[in-house]
């Protein structure tokens, strides 16, 4: 993807969920489940965001539409600063960024057909009338791979990989520039899986859209992204070109983690990096490097500062004082 | 992944074509008819509520007797062929009087526990829907509501308000409100965390939108289940303020009325407190067994 | 834990005002004149007016609910309005009767209903099943006050087996201690006073039980069901364990959470609500009491009453969530 | 019933089963007759009733004189006689307790209402109707009232257990608490009371009156329903009883074990037309529906052998009573007639106001108007029943809301001019009125006044007798009945004898062995 | 390694019968699982792993399964027919079971102490200190030296814990088969790794054999040695771990493989993709279950279910196409048509 201009641009966004206790239900601390992250995406590109359970993808996602509130930072989209909008400003904008949901069972309302969940984003946002948005339906069923009679169905007589369908039409129906995916594909079977990332890339090229693909499984966030970031708790530890992360990781983490990945090869033989211990909580997380209460490289500045995070040239940017020395 | 289908999984979400024109036929509510068919309890409840239904519809086709007409010379005898149930101190029919009867507290059920449900679930809705300041203040007065004797509430309502068949019928619905509202607020609550809900809100849908086309839909199984429950408490608190004298008037026959009447002969003329007894506990059990069986019906998890 | 405690506790503090308040509009808003009832049928007008000045019935609703929350706060829960009396001491007399009689409703309730519960839940969809959950659902649809009525004429009138009301005998002579006859009984060791006690608890306990003993039978089966299901279950059957086992130590103890639920909020239920099961075995309890009040418009009776009654209710529910935290680990209020 | 620590072990105490508990045992304080019941034990009068009749005799006072303008009354006392508390009775205490009831300044009479005190002596020290100008001690043992004005039913007035009187020492050591630790003279000492429960009363050991009471102690028990407590008397928990279920009576006539008293009459209980409102100001509209009362049946069903059919506002027990007044027949066709010439040939409907709660002379008002209602529904009158919380029932009709309203009255004193003047008279159909007909004749007010302003009986007989014809006539009740309260007794409890106004003292009681 | 069968399921079938009707979640599979083997058993949801693994414990939940044919042997005695009294001395004692959910396996209201000592002691007659310190040693084996560790709840412990918790408990009788059912699907990757290699620590030490349930066929590759694919309640194709990546032979394992993104390759246009859905197990397709879904697919696969035969010395496939002499074909050349309803 050469230089085009960049779509989505966050800068230092922070999420902080108050964790309240004693008597009076204060904030007694905070979860910073996003904890200052910065990257931006381009035009037509697909970056990836991966990292362990609980690291803050979702969080990231949701708080770059304004599900959440930002704690902190900037989100630009095109050009509009996103955190400065009003609710009602917003709420219009969100024609343009969309969001394709983990969960296929959980993410359509199980008593609405699914014509009708596919149709709503249109009369939510005052497109067309009830004939053509029938109309525009029936297309986007077709573009999806489903059948224009499902639209008369409920989601639960659907397969997760055609449910997943149907929340990729509805996210489509409004033309979006932008399309958020949390983990689309973990829920599903990998001989679903596959139809689905072969169903979102062909869409892209279609339609030219813009995909953060937010997902846990390093193989098909590989497939599927242009550039990749990794992040770990709260913060992005990694971020480059697809290939370049997983032919030249930089970070112990990416390491460790690119090594911890079943290959289904049984002759594959690699150098296999465990990490002892869990995640640290992001309510308390380790001073100075997050990583650093695993990572087999540790020194001693990685426990007080924090690394920033610099690009190494070529747009790879990693936060660890190993390439800062 | 546990054994046994988890509740949006049910095996025949995965269908081939062919199949799925078999399902078409089948939609949803002949799917909830055929279990409800299934559910031996649902099919006996529901009898039984069918039964006093008609009965009290029926009422004037099938009460052999006026059921006000005085008549001092027969009165408290046993059970007979001319009085089935026997009559009561006022030499009245009480087989007439226990079908009339039937109306009262089926109305004082349905209108009670409609009146708790709006309420209920509005005051529920909000709270659990826009939170904050709302959600306290909301919860605070269920709350206050629930830690109230109920009985006493309801006794104190209709000493306010003046003991007749329509306040009671306030009363017993001012004391529901709470199980309704905390209901929906925890259904709320919950539906408000699904990603359906997320998803509505990043398509840019407005709150109105959210509330009524998403959230409402999809809480009100609960909330009839609820009801229906809810209906076979109402008949007996209705009978209890009727008991206590601040329900019915008479001449209505209402049935705890009728036992408080018959108080005094419970030793000479046990007939006159055995049957309206009865008559309140079947139609009671009615209602908990349908409510029961629609509850396992609509809970997924009790499904086998 | 503690931080919990105290925060439940203060958080009792807007409830109860709540309480206040409305029971306090309420009283307002009977229509009758508790004047005329401390003078009774035959009070001429001036009297009335006379005695309404003297009750500060006649200043603002306002100014009489900040007096009465100012003697409130000092632990004055007043004076009756018709007998001049104090409340407290009486009211706790009622309160112990209606504890004695509450305590010995749940502990029938319990028994039956848990063990129902774990029969019905561990035969499941056989006949004990359905003939015990069939008792449990013919139990909560019976009125109490018709079961009552109904052991009145069976086991006292026609069977003449158990006293059909009151707490005692009434040619026993018998000083209370705690207000409960069964303990006190038992502390002096007057063995036949307990004996009549127990007898005159039978059938009220009887009546007021049966409907919770309902409840939680079916609570504890479903919850049992449920816990069944789990997958920790699964694994305790995998080592090896037999179903007894299963049952008793690892199903049971996480079943019993749902059902300490109930058991708590019904208990408070009792407490206030057995206004119909006291009128009809005569016994001396609050919700008689503060029925009565409310007939005779004793105003500061059923502010008082209710607010001990409703504090009560609030604080068994917080105990249950305490005892939460003792059956399940998991639980710990305060360090969320 | 168990056993234990039965007080009952070799001694004879008596246990009352009755509907309620007591409200207060100072009887001054007291409007409750089951208050009444239990302080009629701890405390005497001046003078009392005698056992079966209301004529007075000597109570606390053994003579009595009264000047000859009517205005002077002295009481000479039992010497000897002393307060449970051992204190003496004497003049003083009488004074005291007067000064108590009548002076709103006297530093125990705060946070009372004395209401039977106001009620019958027309208000208090300073008042323009009170009757008692002063209450003086001659000597230790002689007290002399001064009256402002000759008061008719003075002495039986003295006589009402209200007015017992109380140890001045208890009363002053706490005034409040004092009615729950009352402290008399009577034949039986206040030992305990367990609210809700029982009272317990034992023997005054040192009563005056020698050999008396003959019982060990007295236990007032509260079984509030009737059934219930009809079940604890023959299960053997309780002695004696009031308030027993009409069809019960039949039971206890069978029953060898136990014993049925009647209260000798003194109520009436009847329907009130208010004479204000259409069409009930039209006389031949409460005629007829006079007519359309089944009184025997009603009696019959509600009342069985307690009670009988009324045909005048006074019981047939007080003197001055007219049997010679005819009562409406019953008669559903001629009060047809009767309606349609009033001009209602097709009836017309209206609220019967019915009491919430039993009283001593209606069983059931909610019942007995249901009854009514039926007996209406036959000439074409609908009525529809409508009931207020006690109070507010009291309090709406005496202002009149009602159109047509139960309500009864118990005597007070046994003079014909309690019932009379007080339900009837114009002056008392001022709202709020006790008089809820809103009957005002010049003629029959006329006739009570003159009567009031006689001292002689004999004299106010004749009088009395006409007006019972007018209020007859006048039809602004229908009156329904005359309830003579059972008492049902275990058979071995003998020497009880009901008294007429609702209580009595039972020091004459004992049980046989 | 020996090869002395130590499990041998043959032609198992178990039923559910629901309200809906009959689901043949299991119907007629084979397996054996050789002494100190890891065996994978791969397949996609619902497919029937989990029932099968179940079938063996006996711990299908009975009404609605029931074990309607085949045998299940192990180390040569009949489980199905067996007592229960019997059964449960053999659960949790030879044969030890893992679930996939380390969240919610253990009892939460239980110390991990008290869970694993109650084990231990059911099945020994050791004292409750004996036990304890054998309890300590095991979690000492799984790398859990906590000190507190046998007083701690399970909440207060991180997934991976548990699981290995989990696996302490279940090799703490020295079990000879160990059924593993999913463990490391819940688990993040890097969690996951240390599971796999404490599994593989422990196969090599104590020669248990595992029965390793997974749908990551990374895992199965990374730990088996001989896998068993399954589709549709039934055994599709079996093999050892190496011929299943490189020479497979049935078409649905080979589109299994070819579907799943590859880590170690440049991204790469498209991914192949089966067309279609797992059927639904009320209404099963006639003859091969497959065929509607299979590029392959011949008149004969859609009307007579094929037989598991072998194709090569310890491989088994069921497929038309390698009967009556179809030959191999060759399936790579074949359009991907991925699209379907
Ligand atoms: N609404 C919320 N309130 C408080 N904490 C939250 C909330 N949502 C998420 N968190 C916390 O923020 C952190 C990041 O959560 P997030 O869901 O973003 O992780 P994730 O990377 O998406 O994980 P997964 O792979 O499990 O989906 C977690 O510790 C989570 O507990
Ligand atoms: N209790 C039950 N009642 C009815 N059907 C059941 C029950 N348990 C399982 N099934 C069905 O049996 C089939 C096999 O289920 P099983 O749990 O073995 O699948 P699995 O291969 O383990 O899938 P997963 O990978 O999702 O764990 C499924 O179709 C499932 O719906
Ligand atoms: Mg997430
Ligand atoms: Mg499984």
């Amino acid at each position: 993807m050469a230089a085009a201009e960049a779509l989505l641009n966050v800068r230092n966004l922070k999420k902080y969920f108050p964790i309240r206790g004693g008597i009076f239900q204060r904030k007694i601390g905070e979860v910073r489940a996003v904890d200052d992250i910065s990257f931006s995406i381009r035009k037509g590109e697909t970056m990836g965001l991966v990292g362990e359970s609980g690291c803050g993808k979702s969080t990231a996602g949701r708080t770059i539409l304004r599900l959440y509130e930002p704690t902190a930072g900037e989100i630009e989209f095109d050009g509009v600063n996103l955190t400065e909008l009003s609710p009602e400003e917003m709420r219009k904008k969100r024609r343009d960024l969309q969001m394709v949901f983990q969960d296929p069972f959980a993410s359509l309302n199980p008593r609405k057909t699914v014509g009708q969940i596919v149709e709503e984003p249109l009369i939510v946002h005052g497109i067309g009338t009830p004939k053509e948005r029938k109309e525009r339906v029936r297309e986007l069923l077709q573009v999806v791979g489903l059948d224009t009679y499902h639209a008369e169905r409920y989601p639960h007589q659907f397969s997760g990989g055609q449910r997943q369908r149907v929340g990729i039409a509805r996210a489509l129906a409004v033309h979006p520039r932008l399309i958020i995916a949390d983990e689309p594909v973990s829920a599903l079977d990998v001989s679903i899986q596959s139809q689905v990332i072969n169903l979102m890339e062909d869409l892209q090229e279609q339609f030219g859209l813009t995909y953060l693909f937010i997902a846990h499984d390093l193989s098909v966030v590989r497939h599927i992204s242009d550039r990749v970031g990794v992040m770990y708790l709260g913060r992005l530890v990694e971020l480059a070109d697809s290939d370049e992360l997983y032919d030249e990781p930089l970070h112990p983490y990416t390491k460790a983690l690119l090594s911890a990945v079943p290959i289904p090869e049984p002759d594959a033989k690699r150098e296999r990096i465990i990490l002892s211990g869990d995640l640290p909580s992001p309510t308390d997380p380790p001073a100075g490097c997050a990583f650093h209460t695993r990572c087999p490289e540790a020194m001693d500045i990685c426990r007080e500062v924090r690394p920033s995070f610099q690009d190494q040239g070529g747009g790879h940017f990693v936060a660890c004082h190993l390439m800062t020395k | 992944m546990s054994i046994g289908p988890s509740p949006n999984t049910a095996p025949d979400s995965t269908l081939n074509k062919s199949e799925l024109e078999e399902e078409m036929v089948e939609n949803q509510f002949r799917d909830l008819l055929r279990s409800f068919i299934r559910h031996r309890s649902a099919v006996i409840g529901g009898a039984i509520v069918l039964f006093f239904i008609l009965i009290a519809l029926a009422a004037p086709l099938i009460a052999p007797y006026d059921y006000k007409a005085v008549n001092e010379n027969i009165r408290l005898s046993s059970p007979s062929p001319e009085h089935w149930l026997g009559t009561d101190d006022m030499g009245r029919d009480i087989f007439s009087r226990i079908v009339y009867g039937a109306r009262i507290s089926l109305w004082v059920g349905f209108v009670a526990v409609s009146g708790s449900i709006v309420v209920g679930s509005l005051l529920g809705l909000i709270a659990g829907f826009y939170g904050g300041w709302r959600d306290v203040l909301i919860s605070r007065i269920f709350d206050i509501l629930l830690a109230f004797p109920s009985i006493l509430l309801a006794i104190a309502i209709v000493a306010m308000l003046g003991p007749s068949l329509e306040n009671a019928l306030i009363a017993i619905a001012i004391i529901n409100i709470p199980t309704f509202g905390r209901l929906m607020r925890s259904r709320v609550l919950s539906i408000k965390e699904e990603d359906y809900i997320l998803a509505a809100r990043a398509m840019g849908m407005k709150n109105g939108r959210i509330l009524f086309q998403h959230i409402l839909p999809n809480s009100w199984t609960p909330i009839m289940v609820q009801g229906t429950l809810g209906f076979a408490t109402a008949v007996i608190e209705a009978a209890a303020l009727g008991f206590l004298g601040l329900g019915a008037q008479p001449p209505d026959p209402e049935w705890g009325k009728m036992l408080a009447d018959a108080r005094p002969y419970i030793q000479t003329a046990p007939w006159t407190m055995i049957f309206p007894g009865l008559a309140i506990m079947m139609t009671v059990l009615g209602f908990n067994l349908l409510g029961d069986g629609l509850r396992d019906i609509m809970d997924p998890r009790m499904k086998q | 834990m503690i931080a919990y405690t105290i925060r439940r506790l203060l958080m009792l503090i807007p409830v109860l005002i709540g309480m206040s308040i409305i029971t306090f509009s309420i009283i307002h808003a009977l229509p009758g004149d508790p004047a005329r009832a401390v003078l009774g049928e035959r009070a001429s007008a001036e009297q009335i007016a006379e005695v309404r000045e003297s009750m500060g019935l006649d200043k603002p609703i306002y100014v009489q609910y900040f007096n009465y929350i100012g003697k409130l706060l000092q632990g004055d829960l007043g004076r009756s309005y018709i007998t001049g009396r104090e409340i407290a001491p009486e009211l706790f007399t009622y309160l112990m009767a209606t504890f004695e009689l509450a305590i010995a409703a749940m502990l029938i309730a319990v028994f039956f209903g848990v063990n129902l519960g774990i029969l019905s839940a561990w035969r499941q969809n056989s006949w004990v099943d359905y003939s015990a959950m069939m008792i449990a659902l013919i139990g909560v649809s019976m009125p109490v006050f018709w079961l009552g009525l109904m052991e009145q004429w069976l086991f006292a009138q026609e069977l003449g087996w158990l006293p059909s009301s009151s707490r005692l005998d009434a040619r026993t002579m018998f000083e209370p201690i705690t207000g409960l006859y069964v303990i006190d009984s038992i502390i002096t060791g007057n063995w036949a006073v307990l004996g009549d006690a127990i007898r005159h608890l039978i059938l009220p306990a009887v009546a007021l039980g049966t409907i919770p003993m309902a409840i939680i039978a079916r609570m504890t089966r479903s919850s049992m069901l449920e816990v069944m299901r789990s997958d920790y279950i699964r694994t305790a059957r995998a080592k090896g364990l037999s179903e007894f086992w299963v049952i008793y130590k690892h199903t049971l103890k996480n079943a019993f959470i749902p059902v300490l639920t109930v058991v708590g909020l019904q208990t408070g239920i009792l407490l206030g609500g057995a206004v119909l099961t006291e009128t009809i075995f005569s016994w001396p309890g609050i919700g008689r009491y503060l029925y009565d009040a409310i007939t005779s418009r004793d105003y500061q009776i059923i502010q008082s009453g209710i607010l001990v009654v409703a504090t009560i209710f609030v604080l068994i529910n917080l105990i249950v969530d305490l005892l939460y935290a003792m059956i399940d680990p998991r639980i710990k209020y305060g360090r969320e | 019933g168990g056993g234990g620590d039965s007080a009952g072990g070799g001694e004879d105490i008596l246990i009352i089963g009755r509907g309620a508990d007591s409200k207060s045992l100072d009887p001054i304080q007291v409007t409750d007759g089951e208050s009444i019941k239990v302080t009629h034990n701890i405390f005497e009068t001046l003078v009392k009733f005698k056992e079966d009749s209301t004529e007075i005799e000597p109570g606390l006072a053994k003579e009595w004189e009264a000047s000859e303008d009517g205005k002077t009354w002295t009481f000479y006392l039992q010497e000897g006689v002393k307060f449970h508390d051992g204190t003496d009775f004497n003049a003083d205490a009488v004074v005291y307790n007067f000064e108590r009831w009548m002076d709103k300044d006297h530093p125990e009479h705060k946070g009372g209402e004395f209401i039977y005190y106001k009620g019958m002596f027309g208000g208090f020290k300073g008042d323009k109707g009170h009757v008692i100008k002063s209450v003086k001690a001659l000597d230790e043992y002689t007290v002399q009232f001064e009256l402002n004005y000759p008061q008719g039913p003075f002495l039986a007035n003295l006589a009402m257990a209200m007015f017992g009187i109380a140890s001045p020492e208890a009363v002053k050591k706490d005034p409040v608490a004092f009615n729950e630790n009352p402290v008399g003279t009577g034949p039986f000492k206040f030992k305990e009371w367990k609210k809700g429960e029982s009272i317990t009363l034992v023997k005054n050991e040192n009563y005056w009156r020698e050999g008396l009471p003959k019982l060990d102690g007295l236990i007032f028990r509260s079984i509030p329903d009737n059934s219930a407590r009809f079940t604890a008397l023959q299960s053997g928990e309780i002695d004696l009883m009031d308030g027993l279920n009409t069809d019960d009576a039949k039971q206890v006539e069978s029953n060898k074990d136990l014993q049925l008293f009647k209260r000798p009459p003194n109520t009436i209980g009847y329907l009130a037309f208010n004479m204000e409102k259409e069409p009930f100001n039209n006389k031949k509209v409460r005629q007829a529906l006079n007519m359309a009362v089944n009184k025997e049946g009603l009696v019959k069903t509600f009342f069985g052998d307690l009670g009988e059919p009324a045909k005048n506002p006074i019981p047939p027990s007080l003197w001055g009573y007219n049997d010679e007044v005819k009562d409406y027949e019953y008669n559903p066709e001629k009060a047809k007639e009767l309606l349609a010439e009033a001009g209602y040939p097709d009836g017309f409907s209206f609220d019967l106001w019915a009491m919430p709660e039993p009283r001593p002379y209606m069983p059931d008002g909610k019942k007995i108007a249901e009854y009514l209602q039926a007996n209406f529904e036959k000439i074409g009158v609908k009525a529809n029943i409508v009931s207020y919380e006690w109070l507010t029932y009291l309090e709406k009709t005496e202002n009149g809301e009602h159109e047509a309203a139960l309500l009864g009255w118990t005597g007070d004193n046994g003079d014909p001019d309690n019932f009379l003047y007080v339900l009837l008279d114009k002056d008392n159909a001022k709202k709020p009125a006790q008089n809820i007909a809103f009957y005002k004749s010049d003629e029959l007010h006329d006739l009570l006044i003159k009567a009031q302003r006689l001292s002689d009986q004999e004299e106010r007989e004749p009088l009395y007798l006409k007006a019972q014809e007018i209020i007859k006539e006048d039809a602004p009740w229908i009156t329904l009945a005359h309830a003579t309260p059972p008492v049902v007794a275990k058979a071995s409890v003998k020497g009880y004898v009901p008294h007429a106004t609702g209580s009595e003292s039972l020091e004459n009681v004992w049980i046989e062995k | 390694m020996t090869t002395k069968p130590l499990l041998e399921i043959s032609q198992l079938q178990m039923h559910f019968f629901t309200d809906k009707g009959v689901v043949r979640a299991v119907d007629g599979i084979d397996l054996t699982v050789n002494e100190g083997e890891v065996v994978g058993l791969v397949g996609e949801s619902g497919c029937g792993k989990s029932v099968t693994s179940l079938s063996i414990m006996g711990l299908v939940p009975s009404p609605p399964g029931k074990i309607v044919g085949g045998s299940i042997k192990f180390a040569g005695r009949e489980l199905t027919t067996m007592s229960k009294k019997e059964l449960r001395k053999i659960r949790g004692n030879e044969i030890s079971m893992i679930f996939q959910e380390p969240m919610t396996s253990l009892n939460p209201v239980f110390t991990i102490g008290n869970q694993m000592v109650e084990a231990i002691r059911l099945h020994t007659d050791m004292s409750k200190k004996e036990a304890q310190e054998r309890a300590r040693d095991m979690l000492n084996k799984v790398g859990i030296a906590r000190a507190d560790i046998l007083t701690a709840y399970p909440h207060e412990l991180s997934g991976g814990m548990r699981q290995r918790v989990m696996i302490a408990m279940a090799m703490s009788l020295g079990p000879r088969l160990l059924i593993a059912d999913e463990p490391t699907t819940a688990l993040d990757v890097t969690i996951q790794a240390q599971i796999l290699d404490l599994m593989r620590t422990l196969n090599q030490e104590s020669q248990t054999a595992i029965l390793l349930i997974t749908h990551d066929l990374g895992v199965v590759a990374e730990m088996c040695d001989r896998v068993v694919v399954m589709y549709a309640g039934q055994v599709v194709e079996e093999t050892d771990n190496r011929s299943l990546f490189r020479n497979s032979h049935h078409p649905y394992t080979q589109g299994l493989l070819k579907s799943i993104p590859k880590l170690s390759k440049q991204r790469s246009k498209r991914l192949y993709s089966i067309k279609g859905n797992v059927p639904n197990p009320r209404n099963m397709p006639q003859g091969c279950r497959f065929a509607p879904r299979c590029d392959f697919a011949m008149d004969i696969c859609h009307q007579k279910m094929p037989d598991l035969v072998e194709v090569a010395p310890g491989h088994q496939t069921r497929c038309w196409l390698h009967v009556k002499g179809e030959g191999e074909v060759d399936l790579g050349s074949s359009r991907s048509t991925t699209q379907c309803s």
